[in-house]
C-alpha cells in the first residue's frame, strides 16, 4: 500500500458512511410486509394424504427419525360389476415432529407418489416444544401453500420422466391405425412437454397454487433422476 | 449565588454576570425554575440525542432504527426507560454493595450539575457563574470518580480493567481540554460561559465585520477540544473503557435495570454538555449566523434556543457519524495521541492566542 | 511491605472486590498480580461458545490456554449411523458459514471412492455455489472482524451484501444456511430459470460494493494502528501447526488447492491467490477481503463456462462405497477441509474423519497471543478465522 | 506461482516407499495405493522416525501436518493414520500404524515433538479412542467431550444413545393388523434401520423396556389413547412373535380396559378414514374434468 496523506483513510470513512445517509434502508419490514420467499424455500413440508400409500419410505429415510405414520388395509368394493374387491392401505396418522427435523428433504425426495411438498411457509413457532408436532389435519393445510415449481434452466436437461412421456407419446402416434382422439390426445402431450414441459401450465397463477393442479410434466421437474 | 458575587460584580463592569430571565421575584419560584429548566435540559435533550444516535446511526448504516415505539420509533428511549425500571437489580456477590450503588449516581449528579451554567439563549440559563468555565470542567471531572468506583466495586476483572482504562484515559485527555478552554477563555477576557458567548459576538474578525466564533481563530483548538471531548465522554473511536468486544461493557458490565440505565443517561447527557460546552466556547453559542444578531424580546429567547439546540444536535451528530466509521483505538495509542500529539498542539494554540491577545490588545 | 504482606492483606477480604482471586507473584522486590482473565464461552468477541483463559500481567497477556468442546456435537459418530444421502444434512452443519462446501467435500470423497464421473454441468455448479458460499463466508468474517476492532459498521453493510447472495442461492437450492443442495454424483436438481442473470446481477453489485470497505476499513489509519504487525504468524510454524487457508496465505504462501490440486473444473480457470507479507492480523483481513474479488471474478468466468446437460447420475437405491479408504481435500472458506472416508463396503462409512479448517488454525492461537495487549489479542482472535462449530463438530 | 515451482521434483509413490525403507528399514511394514490415495504401513516402534525424516529429507519435505486421528480396526484394535502433505512437491502422503495394545490398552507414540500440529490432533484420538500418546504434555482435559464424560465415543463398541433411546419408526409395517385391527410393530432386528450398528438383543431389550415404561406412566395417567398405542409394543415384548394372536391378554395393565380402549380408539380412527376417504373421492372426482382437459 502506498504512502498517503495521513488523515485520508479517516475522512474515506466518512465519507462512505454519510453516502449511505441519503440511500433507501434495505431493511425488511418482516411483520407488515412478508418476505419474498423463492418457490423452492424449504419452509415447511405439506402432506396430500389422499397420495400417500403408506410406503413408509419417508419414515425410514428420515436421518431424525421424525415421521409418524400408522395405517390399516382396508377393502374396496370393485369399481366394475362382479369385479374382485381391491384391499388398499389407508393412512389413520401421519405426523412430522418439526422440533426433531432438520429440513434436509430427503422424505420430500424419496416420497414416490409425491405426497409431501415442501412449502416456504415458515410462521409456525409455538410457545410449547409440543407444538411442533403437525399431525395430518395440520401437515394437510399447509398443501394449499405450495407453490407452483420454477421453470428450470434454459441448459437443463429435461427432466427423466418428461423425457419418457414423449417417448411414450411418440409410440402411441406410430401405432398404426391410431383413432383420431387418441392421436389428438398424444400430440398434445407431445406439444406440451416440447413447448412447455419444463414450466406449469399456462392460464394458472404463478404462485399460491394447490399442488393438486399442477401440471405432471411441472411436479416431475422436482426430481429429475434419482429414480 | 448571585448576591453573592454582586458585589464583586460591581467592581468588574464590564464583565457582570448576566441577568438570568429565571430570576423572577420570589426566590421560591425562581429557584423551582431554575431547577425545572436543568432538569427539562438533564432529562429531554438527552432523549432527544439519544433518538438522534439510534435513527441516524440506522440511516448511516442503510437501516431503519426504531420504528415500533411512537411514531418512527420517538419513544424508543421512553419505552427502553420504563423496562429498565421494570427490570430486577441485581448486585453481585461479591460486590461491594455500598460503592456499587453509589456509582451510577455520582456520574449522574456531576453532569447534572454542569447543566447549570450552559446558556441556551440570552437569558435563558440558571446561573452564570464568574468562573462558569471552571466550574464545568472541575464538575464533569467528578465524574471519573463515579467509573472508577464502578469498576472496582463490582469485583469483575472486566469491569475493574475497564475503571482503570477510563481513568487512564480521563487524565490524560483532560489536560488538553482545559488548555484549550483556557485559550478561549484568554481570548475573551472572561470564566463566564455567558460573557464568552457575548464576547465572541462583540468581537470582529480582522475587521470584517463579521463575529469572530472563535473556531475561526482556533480552529487547532476547536479540533483537539472535540476530540478531547470524545475521549472524555468514552464515545467511540476512543470506547475502550466500555469496549465490548474487549471488555464485554467495562465498568457497566454488572450494572442492570435502573442504575444501568443510570449510565446510559449519563452518557447521552454527557454528549449534549460537552456538545453545548463546544458550541459555547467555538461556535457563537446562540447565535445564528457569525454577524447576524437576534432580535430582542422573547423571539429572541426562543430562537436562540433553538439555534443553541439546533447547534448541539449538529454535534452529537458528528459524534455519532465518528462512531460509526471508525474502529476503536489501543488505550497506549490513546494515550500516545494525547502525550505526544494533543498536549503540545493545545500549549501551541495557547501561546499563540496568547500572542495574538498581547499584539491586538 | 515484603510479598508476604501483601498476600495476606488482599486475602484477608478486607479489601472490596476480595472476590476478584488475584494471585500475587513476588519477584524480587517488586509486587505484581497476575491474574487470569477468562475470555468466553459466552463473550462477544468469540462469537460463539468457545474460550481462552489468558494469564495476563496488566494487560499483557503472558499464557492463552483455548479451551473448545462446549459445542462437541459428535457429528463424526453420527456420521456412522447415516448413509450417504442423509451425510449431506449432517455435515453442512458443522461449519454453518460454509454448507455447501462441506457437502461437496463428502460428495467428491465418495465420488472419488465410487470412481464416478459426475456431469459437466453440474461441476460447474456445484463451483458457482462453491463461490458463492465462499464469499458469504468471507463477507461475515470481514463484519465480525471489524466488529471486534469496534467499527460496527461494516458488519451492516456485509449483512445487507449477504441478503442478496443468500436470496440468490435460496432460489436454487432452497436453504439459507444448510443448502442441501450436493447429492453424489452431481446435485440434486438444475438451476432454477433466470438464475444465471441474476447471478451475474448480485455479481457485479457485490463487486461495485467492494470499494465502500477498501475505505472503510482496511485503508482507515485506526485499522491499521490496531492490526499491522499484530500478531505475525511465520510460514513454517503454520505449516506445522496444520494452518491452512487465508491464515496461511497471508503468511505468503499460495497454497491453495483451488489452484495446487484441482478439483472439480477449477484447472480450467484462472484462480488468483491472494497473499499477504508476514502474515499479521493486517495481512489475513486484507488477503479475505481479496479473495472476496477473486471468487467475483472465478463466478464470472464460470458464467461464460456453463454448460448444458444433464446435472446428477442415476444413482442406486442405496449408494454404497466401495470398501477401503480415501482422503479428500477442499479448499474451504476458511481453509483446507479434509475428509477422510474409510468404507466397509456398507451404506453408512465406517469412518468419516472431518479435518476441519478451524480446529488446526485455532491451535495457532497461544502461539499468536504470547506477549500482545489484551486489545491486540482480540485482534488476533478476529483474525484468525473461524467458526465454534467447525473447531468442536 | 512459487507453490508450483518444484513439482518437477515430485517422488513417485514408488520412490516415496523405497526412499523411507532406505532410510528406516522394518520400520516400514508395506504400503497401499487405491482411491488416489498413497498409504504407507508402518511399524509402531517406526513412527516418530518416520515423521521426522518425511519432514527433514530435502526429497520429501512434507511440511503441512494435515492431520491425525483414529480409526477403529475391529478385535485387530485401533489403527492411527496421519495424512502429511508437502507444499513444495504437491505429494501427499498417508501413514498409518496399528496401535500396541489391542482394544484394552492402545498406545501410540506421539508426534508433538515433530509437527505442533499433533498436539491437538492427538488430544482428540484420545478423547475419542482412548489411544494413550506417550510423550505428549498432556492429553488431559478431555477436549471435545465434557471433563467426567465416561467411555470412548469413536469405538465402535460405544453405542449412539440416541439411537437406542427412541425405537426407529421405520419399524412398522405398512397398513398391517392384527386381529383386533392394531397396527403391527415388530421388534427392532438386525438391519432395520440403515446404519452399521447392530440393534443386539440387549439394545433391543432396552428399548423395550424404555417403551414398556413410558407406557406405564401413560397408563397411570388414564392416557386412554397413549394405552390403546403402546399396547401392542407390550406384547411384543412377552411375544417376540409380532403375529401371536391374543395381544390383548398379555398386557401387563388392565387388560379388558385397555382392550376397550383399543376399540374405541380404533373405531375413531377408521370412522375418520371414512370420512377421509370420501372426501378424497369427492376431490378426486372434481379433478377429472380438468386432467381430461
Amino acid at each position: 500500500m502506498s504512502r498517503t496523506i495521513p488523515g485520508t483513510g479517516l475522512l474515506k470513512g466518512l465519507a462512505v458512511t454519510i453516502k449511505h445517509l441519503g440511500q433507501r434502508p434495505v431493511t425488511q419490514m418482516y411483520p407488515h410486509e412478508r418476505p419474498d420467499l423463492a418457490p423452492r424455500t424449504r419452509g415447511v413440508i405439506a402432506l396430500m394424504d389422499e397420495n400417500c400409500t403408506v410406503c413408509m419410505l419417508c419414515s425410514r429415510e428420515c436421518p431424525d427419525w421424525c415421521i409418524y405414520i400408522d395405517s390399516h388395509k382396508e377393502s374396496v368394493p370393485s369399481a366394475t360389476e362382479g369385479g374382485r374387491s381391491r384391499t388398499r392401505n389407508v393412512l389413520d396418522r401421519f405426523a412430522i415432529d418439526f422440533s426433531l427435523c432438520m429440513y434436509c428433504g430427503i422424505c420430500v425426495e424419496v416420497c414416490p407418489f409425491d405426497a409431501l411438498w415442501w412449502s416456504p411457509e415458515f410462521e409456525y413457532a409455538e410457545y410449547s416444544i409440543d407444538g411442533l408436532l403437525h399431525e395430518m389435519g395440520r401437515l394437510r393445510e399447509w398443501a394449499d401453500t405450495v407453490p407452483a415449481p420454477p421453470m428450470l434452466d434454459v441448459g437443463a436437461d429435461a427432466p427423466a420422466e418428461v423425457v419418457d412421456a414423449i417417448a411414450k407419446s411418440d409410440k402411441a402416434l406410430l401405432a398404426a391405425s391410431a383413432p383420431a382422439v387418441g392421436a389428438g390426445a398424444a400430440g398434445a402431450a407431445a406439444g406440451a412437454a416440447g413447448a412447455g414441459a419444463l414450466g406449469p401450465r399456462l392460464g394458472l397463477g404463478p404462485r399460491r397454487r394447490s399442488p393438486r393442479s399442477t401440471s405432471r410434466a411441472a411436479r416431475s421437474t422436482r426430481r429429475p433422476t434419482t429414480r | 449565588m448571585t448576591t453573592v458575587i454582586a458585589p464583586v460584580a460591581t467592581l468588574l463592569p464590564v464583565f457582570a454576570p448576566a441577568e438570568s430571565l429565571l430570576d423572577t421575584g420570589g426566590t421560591v419560584v425562581s429557584l423551582l425554575l431554575k431547577i425545572a429548566f436543568i432538569t427539562v435540559m438533564f432529562l429531554v435533550v438527552p432523549l432527544v440525542g439519544g433518538y438522534l444516535e439510534h435513527k441516524g446511526m440506522a440511516r448511516l448504516q442503510n437501516r431503519r432504527g426504531p420504528v415500533e415505539a411512537g411514531p418512527a420509533g420517538s419513544l424508543q428511549l421512553v419505552a427502553d426507560g420504563i423496562k429498565f425500571i421494570q427490570k430486577e437489580d441485581i448486585i453481585p456477590g461479591a460486590a461491594d454493595r455500598k460503592v456499587f450503588a453509589m456509582a451510577p449516581a455520582i456520574g449522574l449528579v456531576a453532569t447534572l450539575l454542569s447543566f447549570a451554567v450552559i446558556p441556551l439563549a440570552p437569558g435563558l440559563f440558571a446561573l452564570d457563574l464568574e468562573l462558569g468555565l471552571f466550574y464545568v470542567l472541575a464538575i464533569s471531572s467528578v465524574g471519573v470518580l463515579g467509573i472508577m468506583m464502578a469498576g472496582w466495586a463490582s469485583a469483575n476483572k472486566f469491569s475493574l480493567i475497564g475503571g482503570l482504562r477510563a481513568a487512564a484515559q480521563l487524565i490524560a485527555y483532560e489536560l488538553p481540554l482545559i488548555l484549550v478552554a483556557v485559550a478561549v477563555a484568554l481570548q475573551a477576557g472572561t470564566l463566564s460561559l455567558v460573557g464568552i458567548v457575548e464576547a465572541q459576538q462583540s468581537s470582529e474578525l480582522f475587521g470584517t465585520g463579521i463575529s469572530m466564533w472563535y473556531v475561526f481563530p482556533q480552529a487547532l483548538g476547536f479540533g483537539i477540544f472535540f476530540l478531547a471531548a470524545l475521549a472524555e465522554l468514552s464515545r467511540p473511536p476512543f470506547d475502550m473503557p466500555i469496549g465490548d468486544s474487549e471488555l464485554v461493557f467495562g465498568y457497566i458490565t454488572e450494572y442492570s435495570g435502573i442504575k444501568f440505565a443510570m449510565f446510559l443517561l449519563t452518557e447521552y447527557a454527557g454528549m449534549i454538555l460537552m456538545s453545548g460546552l463546544t458550541v459555547v466556547l467555538f461556535l457563537g453559542g446562540w447565535q445564528p449566523l457569525p454577524g447576524l444578531d437576534l432580535p430582542d424580546g422573547a423571539l429572541g429567547v426562543l430562537l436562540g434556543a433553538g439555534v443553541t439546540l439546533g447547534k448541539i444536535m449538529l454535534l452529537v451528530f458528528v459524534m455519532i457519524w465518528v462512531r460509526v466509521a471508525y474502529p476503536r483505538l489501543r488505550e497506549d495509542q490513546l494515550q500516545r495521541i494525547s502525550w505526544t500529539v494533543l498536549v503540545p498542539l493545545s500549549l501551541v494554540n495557547l501561546a499563540v492566542v496568547a500572542v495574538g491577545k498581547v499584539v491586538a490588545g | 511491605m515484603s510479598d508476604l504482606d501483601v498476600r495476606e492483606q488482599l486475602l484477608q477480604g478486607t479489601a472490596p472486590g476480595e472476590g476478584l482471586a488475584i494471585e500475587l507473584v513476588g519477584d524480587g522486590d517488586l509486587v505484581t498480580a497476575d491474574m487470569s482473565l477468562s475470555i468466553g464461552p459466552a463473550h462477544p468477541a468469540t462469537h460463539g461458545v468457545f474460550r481462552v483463559v489468558f494469564e495476563m500481567d496488566g494487560e499483557r497477556i503472558l499464557r492463552a490456554k483455548p479451551v473448545i468442546g462446549y459445542m462437541h456435537r459428535g457429528f463424526e459418530k453420527l456420521a456412522e449411523y447415516r448413509d450417504y444421502r442423509q451425510i449431506m444434512a449432517l455435515v453442512n452443519r458443522h461449519d454453518w458459514l460454509s454448507g455447501f462446501s462441506n457437502e461437496l467435500g463428502v460428495a467428491l470423497a465418495v465420488e472419488q471412492m465410487l470412481e464416478m464421473e459426475v456431469p459437466e454441468r453440474a461441476q460447474w455448479i456445484r463451483m458457482l455455489m462453491a463461490e458463492w458460499n465462499r464469499i458469504l463466508n468471507h463477507l461475515m468474517f470481514i463484519g465480525s472482524f471489524a466488529l471486534e476492532l469496534g467499527a460496527i459498521t461494516p458488519m451492516f453493510y456485509a449483512f445487507r451484501e449477504r441478503e442478496d447472495i443468500q436470496h440468490l442461492m435460496e432460489s436454487a437450492t432452497g436453504g439459507r444456511l444448510h443448502f442441501t443442495y450436493n447429492q453424489v454424483g452431481g446435485v440434486k436438481i438444475d438451476l432454477p430459470r433466470g438464475f444465471l442473470a441474476e447471478s451475474a446481477r448480485v455479481s457485479k453489485l457485490t463487486r461495485s460494493r467492494m470499494p465502500d470497505y477498501d475505505d472503510l476499513v482496511l485503508g482507515n489509519e485506526i485499522f491499521r494502528g490496531r492490526t499491522v504487525d499484530i500478531g505475525p504468524l511465520p510460514t513454517d510454524v503454520a505449516l506445522s501447526l496444520g494452518v491452512t487457508g487465508p491464515a496461511l496465505h497471508a503468511t505468503g504462501l499460495a497454497e491453495d488447492s483451488r489452484v495446487t490440486e484441482p478439483y472439480l473444473k477449477y484447472g480450467d480457470i484462472d484462480v488468483e491467490v491472494p497473499v499477504g507479507r508476514n502474515g499479521d492480523a493486517y495481512d489475513r483481513f486484507a488477503v479475505l477481503l481479496g479473495r472476496i474479488r477473486v471468487s467475483l471474478d472465478i463466478i464470472d468466468q464460470i458464467h461464460d463456462h456453463m454448460t448444458s446437460g444433464p446435472v446428477n447420475q442415476k444413482l442406486p437405491k442405496m449408494v454404497k462405497a466401495p470398501e477401503g479408504a480415501t482422503y479428500v481435500r477442499t479448499e474451504n472458506p476458511l481453509g483446507q477441509l479434509g475428509y477422510w472416508l474409510e468404507s466397509d463396503g456398507g451404506r453408512t462409512p465406517w469412518r468419516l474423519k472431518m479435518r476441519t479448517p478451524s480446529f488446526s488454525n485455532v491451535q495457532a492461537i497461544p502461539y499468536l497471543v504470547q506477549g500482545q495487549l489484551l486489545p491486540d489479542a482480540i485482534s488476533i482472535l478476529g483474525s484468525v478465522f473461524f467458526v465454534v462449530g467447525d473447531i468442536d463438530r | 506461482m512459487s507453490v508450483l515451482a518444484r513439482r518437477d521434483r515430485a517422488l513417485t509413490p514408488e520412490e516415496t516407499e523405497a526412499l523411507l525403507r532406505d532410510r528406516l528399514g522394518d520400520g516400514i511394514i508395506g504400503s497401499t495405493l487405491a482411491h488416489r490415495m498413497f498409504t504407507v504401513h508402518v511399524a509402531p516402534s517406526a513412527w516418530v522416525d518416520t515423521f521426522t525424516r518425511c519432514r527433514d529429507e530435502p526429497l520429501l519435505d512434507f511440511d503441512l501436518f494435515d492431520t491425525l486421528h483414529g480409526v477403529d480396526a475391529r478385535e485387530d484394535g485401533f489403527d492411527v493414520v496421519a495424512i502429511l502433505y508437502s507444499t513444495s512437491t504437491g505429494n501427499r502422503l498417508c501413514l498409518r500404524t496399528r496401535c500396541e495394545g489391542g482394544r484394552d490398552t492402545p498406545v501410540c507414540p506421539s508426534l508433538n515433538d515433530v509437527y505442533r500440529g499433533a498436539n491437538w490432533m492427538e488430544r482428540e484420538t484420545w478423547d475419542m479412542f482412548g489411544i494413550e500418546f506417550p510423550g505428549h504434555p498432556a492429553l488431559e482435559p478431555r477436549i471435545l467431550t465434557v471433563e467426567n464424560f465416561e467411555g470412548w465415543p469413536l469405538r465402535k463398541d460405544f453405542h449412539l444413545a440416541s439411537r437406542v433411546a427412541k425405537p426407529w419408526p421405520g419399524v412398522k409395517e405398512p397398513a398391517e393388523l392384527d386381529e383386533d385391527g392394531n397396527v403391527i410393530e415388530r421388534v427392532p432386528g438386525i438391519g432395520d434401520a440403515p446404519g452399521p450398528y447392530v440393534l443386539d438383543e440387549a439394545m433391543a431389550a432396552q428399548a423395550i423396556a424404555l417403551r414398556q415404561v413410558s407406557a406405564a406412566i401413560d397408563a397411570a395417567a388414564g392416557n386412554e389413547a397413549a394405552v390403546a398405542s403402546a399396547e401392542p409394543t407390550v406384547s411384543d415384548a412377552t411375544m417376540p412373535e409380532a403375529s401371536a394372536p391374543a395381544s390383548g391378554t398379555a398386557a401387563s395393565t388392565d387388560p379388558a380396559a385397555a382392550a376397550d380402549a383399543a376399540r374405541t380408539a380404533d373405531e375413531q380412527r377408521r370412522a375418520q378414514a371414512e370420512a377421509r376417504a370420501r372426501k378424497a373421492a369427492e376431490r378426486a372426482a372434481d379433478e377429472t374434468p380438468e386432467e381430461q382437459a
